[in-house]
């Protein structure tokens, strides 16, 4: 049963997060002049680029309905480890090393997840104490300074881009590809939704949850190459308490916690909404006080928005037995 | 691929069955479940398998599917021995499973569904799926099951009959010779069956071969060429299906005739007082103008086809979905505002078809589970102390009644128990209310033959007690044993009522079945 | 069930055995200081940190560790671990000048001389004494030297300033300091910018980045910590305006604390003017007063660490003072 | 032998003889650890975080999450301590002073409790998403307050009938461990012992079984927030008493060792499992192995390493501990 204004209301909600994005555009670009220049969008493209690669590998493992807590303490290891014993390695081997040094921390994690099946939530909590521990340890709690070619990495760019820019688009592009293209994207949907019925159909479950958590641990990495090479340190706080944006940044473009719906694109798009609020915050030289008082609102609309919008669209698609005259049939609508 | 069929083809012409069965047997724990099953099906044919729940069907289809090793016999395919591991391997061998409950994944879309197993590459060391290559294979079998959709559509857009074509669409993905469907039409509505039907012929008439299992004898006896029965483990009966009758297939499938498998009917005339009042109950799209009474000490069966409204009539009676209008009284009462809570109050009770998802608290034991329902009754506070010693009495006393077998009432989760179990516990939970009306959905669904004599009995003793019940079910041989009056629904409307003695199967039936005017 | 029940009475033993036991304390043969931070996040607290620890050896103490992670809860519950280990003194560091004081009040009642690192305790009856560098002060005179470098050089100025943590009260006392100089000077002085970082690195980065998007003509830059700079560097890198005294587009720039990467900027001539935390002075202090406390002498409630200004100009003869410089030597040779 | 370890390993109480294995390993080093002041500095600081952690396991039961305790404590801590701090407090000197405060702390942490709840309910967003947006809100809004209300970061000078609270006692019995007794046999009896206890397991093993059998399901997830808010104030009464200072940061680290402590305990984070003794042994063990790592004064990196390694053998050997009772069941 649809009318059209029913329809209409369809259209608005199926497009809100990108509505929601035009309306905080729109009210800085009317409030701070200088927000809607282009050397705007590419600073908070830019800013926003360790969130958003971060939350490329948590999209994936909130897709299978699990978490990863270590994130941060991953990024923070890797730039410890970087920082410290191979300072002098030319840029693209650091982010080589970093990514590895990602992936073998998101091993770990899918060690104890896939081999001893204890529930993620537990297994990345306690990999983030020890994570900490041990960068802190490396680093005897010392700030550990990025060397140059890491530094170089995050002032340059290519074409007028930054490089953090061109890693974040290429991992979105490239994440993209594997979500829609390979068969372990599909997959990964498949288990979300119903893993029993995935291990029936003949799907390697304990393969593909094992990947996905390396995966997220080596995204984890490139995105610490990413902040490191911008904020040139990395000091005791480094990457502290980074999942919580991450895993905002996910949920916000429309990854839902329970599994199995959502994508990377709406990740990268959620990471750089936060950071366009923030930038904004800045342009407009807000009361600091502010700040997280107007970025937990907008988050909040974004998330009712969602789960409003995902309401609707559950009744609006709730299965019709009669077919009541004057209404057009569901076939037409759904296709 | 094409030389290994090849050679398929040229044994066969050499007089081997497709598939031959002999002498299966299979033993849980010392307890022998199927005690020697032999069969043979040819290409080109179908044969059906009926017999109750509990009757070894599933363990013989199982054994076929790989998924359990036989204790003994044989199996052969087209004469050569066949000894499946998995299900990979009988898939291998050409056998795929349209099972009861559809293995697809909703948040995918048909064509991937169709792919999962093995998606196409166009370049080998690529994991790059070939959208374009798989996107055709989709429509082409999408094609050969006759469903007009987009191979992009995502299934959960899909309506169940849809899903059940698109399972068999996977099933004919694979090069299957033989397909066995398991009850593939009670998600269907008629025309959905009709169209499965179809297929089915057509399938027969490419040479594969098709096992047939389902508990509508009607449909058994149309489709099949042979058919077989089961009875505890035991193969009964094994013949032509244009020599026999449903009503012989019934006996054999009971061992005994019928009327023993019901309980007997009051010679008691029910009573006078209305116990459910239902008057011009309507939701668009779902149910139209629903208007009859249940009196106290009256079972009435609601039958239809499955998306004929029954059960979602069910759901709206007892306040779980939403009605735009109409009224519902209990014992008079005219219940306002409609909620599980305010209908639980006016004395509904309602036993769902999904027994572990709406019905259980799986992890829990048999008395917490029982007593659940009771909770809502107390007149207290929920704040205030429980009266623990008089709900754990009373619950063990409806667990007795109904006769659980569990070997700790209070710590063995209900999970642990049978599926005739699980259900006595939600009988109990409900008997324990003394329910004015009882809405029995499916009740004896996946229950086997000794457990639903139990069940009917109880509903029986209960309705003598003077409570109004309404039974749904799909099987109308159930209806016909206990009802004293059938409601038939279709396409969201009462389109006949019957009353006992006057139960017609087949008028039942052909009611059901008909058509909406004006559908396209 | 009797598995349980065994298992749970052999549990409920051995918990009990923890709480009545009376424990057998080891002989104190040794003196300690229990030095409690309550986080180590700039190269300020972590050379304190170090400094402290190497002074209490060199005075023949061991020194106990403790880090709160800015929980004064947690820091409190420290505190009474570290008086039940029998030290001789506590050097502690709090979050929260007011919530410290339930925990000098069980030192004071244990006896233990306590002494507050960097951040006094707020006004109370509880003794203890604190070692503070006078941050208001040194942050004025820091950015009076920087306002007075504006003046000679002539022209408006458009400001930024990076805040701390707005939680944390010497960020508080910094950010009031600058305003009370550039207040003072709103003639040339336009405050465009106040960067709240919650001493975040990655926050100071991007919105010192976004800050200088939105006013390209910034040319007027203090920090609350120099832990900052390496972020500092790099956004006024990408922007193009990392560039020395003198040079086509230098941005006049004040840094806080003291550290290595402060003396380095000084020396390179990318940093105007420097605040500095007398940090081994403050350390000096510390130890002595809790010395003295055990000696029963007393001790005035705060201990000041006037601090200084260093510059360009006076950074050769100055430098010695500064405990960056120590750090600084000691990496590069 | 083995079949002592197994039934070790099975038991319920398997956290409280890893608490007895962690303070014999430490003994030798730490010898204070085995004394009657240990013991009672270990119940002292467990008392807010199991106040805490009693309030989440309502919220965990249903199959929820709420990571605005924190915040709540500091936005409770800080608004309650403006109206009674005789440095201008609204109620300065006033003699209701501190019961106004302490209904304050109460009214904010139910409050709290009851928009995270009606989000949860009425519009259907994630407890996750609707409790970290309103961690965020509070401690933001927390530090804002605090900047109005006083020149510094914190707000002090708070009664003596306050701090009281948190360090005084009766007979040698602390104030707050008497509270915290009182809230942990409530929560045990109305867990075992009422309807809404019943309610509240049906909902999180089953929500529509329970909706099906006249929960009212909705309803009881609001009051498992309202429940979880009103925990967090009572911890905020205590810390901010002991610390007698309103500070915006309060407790804002704990939220994992909280949410920790209750599944280490053996409450699932999927809803339906949960008892009330076995938060308490939950937070029992992270305090004792806290106070531990204290008493041995180490450095914050080898803390956090043993800290996260703790977590993890305590979920090895849980899993262990499910594997076998699963080989049992069988």
């Amino acid at each position: 049963m649809q009318t059209s204004s029913t329809r209409a209301s369809l259209a608005v909600l199926r497009s809100a997060p990108a509505l929601l994005f035009v309306a905080v555009v729109v009210l800085f670009a009317i409030l701070a002049p200088r927000f809607l220049e282009v050397q705007n969008f590419a600073n908070i493209l830019t800013q926003s680029a360790n969130v958003a690669i971060v939350a490329v590998g948590m999209t994936f493992v909130l897709l299978l309905a699990g978490v990863d807590l270590s994130v941060g303490a991953a990024m923070y290891v890797c730039a410890a480890v970087a920082g410290l014993y191979f300072k002098d390695l030319p840029a693209p081997a650091a982010m080589a090393l970093m990514t590895a040094i990602g992936a073998l921390f998101g091993a770990i994690n899918a060690l104890f997840i896939v081999g001893l099946g204890i529930a993620a939530f537990i297994v990345t909590l306690a990999t983030l104490f020890v994570g900490r521990g041990l960068a802190l340890h490396l680093s005897q709690t010392k700030m550990v300074f990025a060397g140059d070619p890491v530094l170089a990495f995050g002032q340059g760019g290519f074409l007028g881009i930054s490089y953090a820019v061109w890693t974040m688009a290429i991992v979105l592009l490239l994440a993209l590809w594997v979500q829609q293209w390979t068969p372990y994207g599909r997959y990964l949907y498949a288990i979300g939704a119903d893993r029993e019925g995935a291990r029936k159909a003949g799907i390697p479950v304990r393969r593909v949850v094992f990947a996905t958590y390396v995966l997220c641990g080596t995204l984890a990495g490139l995105g610490g190459f990413v902040s490191f090479s911008q904020v040139a340190a990395a000091s005791s706080g480094f990457g502290l308490q980074k999942e919580f944006p991450v895993i905002a940044a996910a949920v916000l473009g429309g990854t839902s916690l329970f599994g199995g719906r959502g994508g990377v694109l709406g990740s990268v798009f959620g990471a750089i909404l936060i950071q366009t609020v923030q930038n904004g915050l800045v342009l407009l030289n807000a009361n600091p006080y502010l700040y997280p008082l107007v970025i937990s609102a907008i988050i909040f609309i974004a998330v009712l928005l969602d789960s409003q919008r995902t309401r609707i669209l559950a009744r609006l698609t709730r299965r019709q037995i009669r077919i009541e005259p004057g209404v057009e049939a569901r076939r037409s609508t759904a296709t | 691929m094409s030389s290994a069929r090849d050679s398929a083809a040229s044994e066969r012409a050499g007089g081997a069955p497709l598939l031959k069965v002999e002498g299966l047997r299979k033993s849980f724990f010392g307890v022998e479940v199927l005690k020697g099953v032999s069969f043979t099906l040819e290409a080109g044919k179908a044969l059906g398998v009926i017999g109750e729940n509990g009757s070894g069907k599933s363990t013989t289809m199982n054994i076929i599917n790989g998924l359990l090793p036989p204790s003994a016999g044989t199996m052969a395919i087209d004469g050569r021995p066949y000894a499946p591991a998995n299900s990979k391997e009988a898939a291998r061998a050409g056998i795929a499973f349209i099972h009861q409950e559809l293995n697809l994944f909703e948040n995918l879309s048909i064509a991937e569904n169709l792919a999962l197993q093995a998606f196409p590459r166009r370049i080998s060391w690529l994991p790059q799926i070939d959208k374009a290559r798989m996107r055709a294979r989709a429509a082409d079998l999408l094609r050969r099951v006759d469903l007009d959709l987009s191979p992009d559509m995502l299934v959960n857009r899909l309506a169940p009959g849809e899903r059940q074509l698109v399972e068999i669409a996977k099933a004919l993905s694979g090069d299957a010779r033989i397909i066995v469907f398991d009850e593939p039409t009670t998600s269907l509505t008629s025309r959905e069956a009709e169209r499965l039907f179809a297929l089915v012929a057509q399938l027969k008439a490419r040479g594969l071969g098709v096992i047939y299992i389902s508990h509508i004898l009607e449909d058994v006896l149309r489709l099949c060429d042979d058919v077989v029965t089961l009875r505890d483990g035991t193969m009964v009966d094994n013949r032509p299906a244009a020599s026999v009758t449903t009503g012989h297939l019934i006996e054999s499938m009971l061992g005994r005739p019928i009327a023993e498998l019901f309980p007997p009917r009051s010679a008691a005339a029910p009573r006078q007082e209305v116990a459910l009042d239902v008057r011009g109950l309507t939701q668009p799209g779902i149910v139209h103008d629903l208007t009859f009474r249940v009196m106290r000490g009256e079972i009435v069966g609601i039958a239809g086809l499955m998306g004929s409204g029954r059960s979602e009539t069910a759901r709206i009676l007892f306040g779980l979905d939403p009605a735009l209008s109409g009224t519902v009284a209990v014992n008079g009462t005219v219940i306002a505002q409609r909620s599980p809570r305010a209908c639980m109050a006016a004395g509904m009770a309602f036993l769902t078809e999904d027994r572990r998802g709406d019905g259980l608290l799986l992890p829990e034991g048999v008395l917490t589970n029982v007593e659940l329902a009771r909770l809502a009754d107390l007149r207290t506070n929920a704040a205030a102390p429980l009266p623990q010693a008089m709900l754990d009495r009373d619950a063990s006393e409806a667990a007795r009644s109904v006769r659980i077998k569990a070997h700790d009432l209070v710590r063995q989760p209900v999970l642990s128990l049978s599926g005739g179990n699980q259900q006595k516990v939600v009988l109990a939970k409900w008997l324990l209310r003394e329910p004015a009306v009882f809405i029995l959905d499916e009740p004896t669904r996946g229950i086997d033959v000794g457990a639903k004599a139990e069940i009917y009995g109880l509903v029986r003793q209960l309705a003598e007690r003077g409570t109004g019940v309404l039974v749904i079910s799909s099987e109308v041989e159930e209806l016909l044993g206990v009802c004293d009056r059938v409601l038939t629904m279709a396409h969201g409307e009462i389109v006949a009522e019957f009353t006992w003695p006057e139960l017609d199967r087949a008028a039942i039936l052909r009611a059901a079945m008909q058509r909406q005017e004006g559908a396209a | 069930m009797n598995v349980t029940r065994r298992a749970f009475n052999l549990g409920a033993i051995l918990a009990a055995g923890t709480v009545i036991l009376p424990g057998a304390v080891r002989a104190a043969d040794e003196k300690t200081i229990a030095i409690m931070f309550d986080s180590l996040q700039s190269p300020f607290w972590v050379t304190g940190f170090d400094v402290l620890k190497e002074k209490a050896k060199a005075a023949g103490y061991q020194p106990l560790e403790s880090i709160s992670n800015l929980d004064d809860n947690k820091q409190f519950e420290q505190v009474q671990s570290m008086i039940q280990k029998k030290v001789s003194g506590i050097i502690i560091v709090q979050t929260d000048s007011k919530a410290v004081i339930p925990a000098i009040r069980e030192a004071n009642k244990a006896g233990i001389p306590m002494v507050h690192f960097n951040r006094p305790p707020a006004e109370s009856d509880a003794k203890s004494s604190a070692v503070q560098a006078d941050n208001r002060a040194i942050m004025k005179s820091t950015v009076q030297a920087l306002v007075d470098k504006a003046r000679k050089a002539g022209g408006k100025y458009k400001a930024a300033i990076l805040i701390g943590d707005l939680g944390d009260q010497n960020a508080i006392q910094r950010r009031d300091g600058f305003f009370d100089v550039v207040d003072q000077n709103k003639d040339i002085i336009e405050v465009v910018a106040r960067i709240s970082t919650e001493w975040n690195p990655d926050k100071a980065f991007a919105d010192l980045t976004n800050a200088l998007q939105a006013n390209p003509d910034i040319n007027f830059l203090v920090t609350s910590s120099d832990f900052l700079l390496p972020q500092i560097q790099q956004a006024l890198k990408i922007a193009g305006k990392w560039k020395k005294t003198g040079e086509e587009g230098h941005v006049l720039f004040a840094g806080f604390d003291g550290d290595e990467g402060q003396y380095a900027a000084l020396k390179d001539g990318y940093m105007d003017v420097g605040g500095v935390q007398n940090l081994f002075y403050e350390a000096d202090l510390a130890i002595g007063a809790i010395e003295k406390m055990n000696k029963g002498e007393e001790v005035p409630k705060l201990l000041l660490d006037p601090g200084f200004v260093i510059t360009q100009e006076t950074l050769d003869q100055d430098r010695d003072k500064m405990w960056g410089y120590a750090v600084w030597k000691k990496a590069n040779g | 032998m083995w079949r002592f370890l197994r039934r070790l390993l099975t038991s319920e109480y398997l956290v409280l003889l890893l608490t007895a294995l962690y303070v014999l390993c430490l003994w030798p080093f730490a010898p204070e650890i085995v004394s009657a002041q240990t013991a009672l500095e270990v119940i002292m600081a467990m008392l807010p975080l199991l106040l805490l952690a009693i309030g989440q396991t309502f919220v965990l039961i249903v199959a929820g999450i709420d990571l605005s305790i924190t915040s709540t404590m500091a936005f409770s801590s800080v608004v309650a301590a403006a109206l009674m701090t005789g440095d201008g407090g609204y109620l300065a000197g006033n003699a209701l002073a501190v019961p106004v405060a302490l209904i304050a702390f109460l009214l904010i942490g139910l409050a709290v409790g009851c928009a995270n709840g009606l989000c949860v309910v009425r519009l259907g967003m994630p407890s996750f998403m609707v409790t970290l947006v309103a961690q965020t809100f509070l401690s933001g809004a927390a530090i804002w307050f605090t900047s109005l209300h006083s020149t510094s970061v914190s707000i002090g000078d708070l009664p003596a009938a306050f701090s009281v609270i948190g360090r005084g006692g009766i007979a040698g019995i602390p104030y707050a461990l008497l509270l915290c007794l009182v809230v942990a046999f409530a929560a045990h009896w109305l867990l075992g012992r009422t309807t809404l206890g019943r309610w509240l397991y049906a909902v999180g093993n089953n929500p529509r079984a329970a909706t099906v059998s006249g929960v009212p399901t909705g309803r009881v997830i609001i009051i498992a927030f309202v429940l979880s808010g009103f925990c967090a104030a009572l911890a905020s009464i205590v810390y901010t008493s002991r610390l007698e200072t309103g500070t915006p940061v309060l407790g804002q680290r704990v939220l994992l060792d909280v949410i920790g402590a209750a599944v280490i305990g053996g409450v699932s984070l999927f809803g339906g499992r949960g008892k009330i003794s076995w938060v308490i042994l939950g937070v029992l063990f992270l305090s004792v192995v806290d106070k531990g790592l204290q008493l041995l004064g180490l450095s914050q990196s080898i803390v956090f390493a043993v800290k996260g390694g703790v977590i993890l053998l305590a979920a090895i050997i849980d899993a262990l501990r499910s594997r076998i009772l699963v080989r049992v069941a069988a």
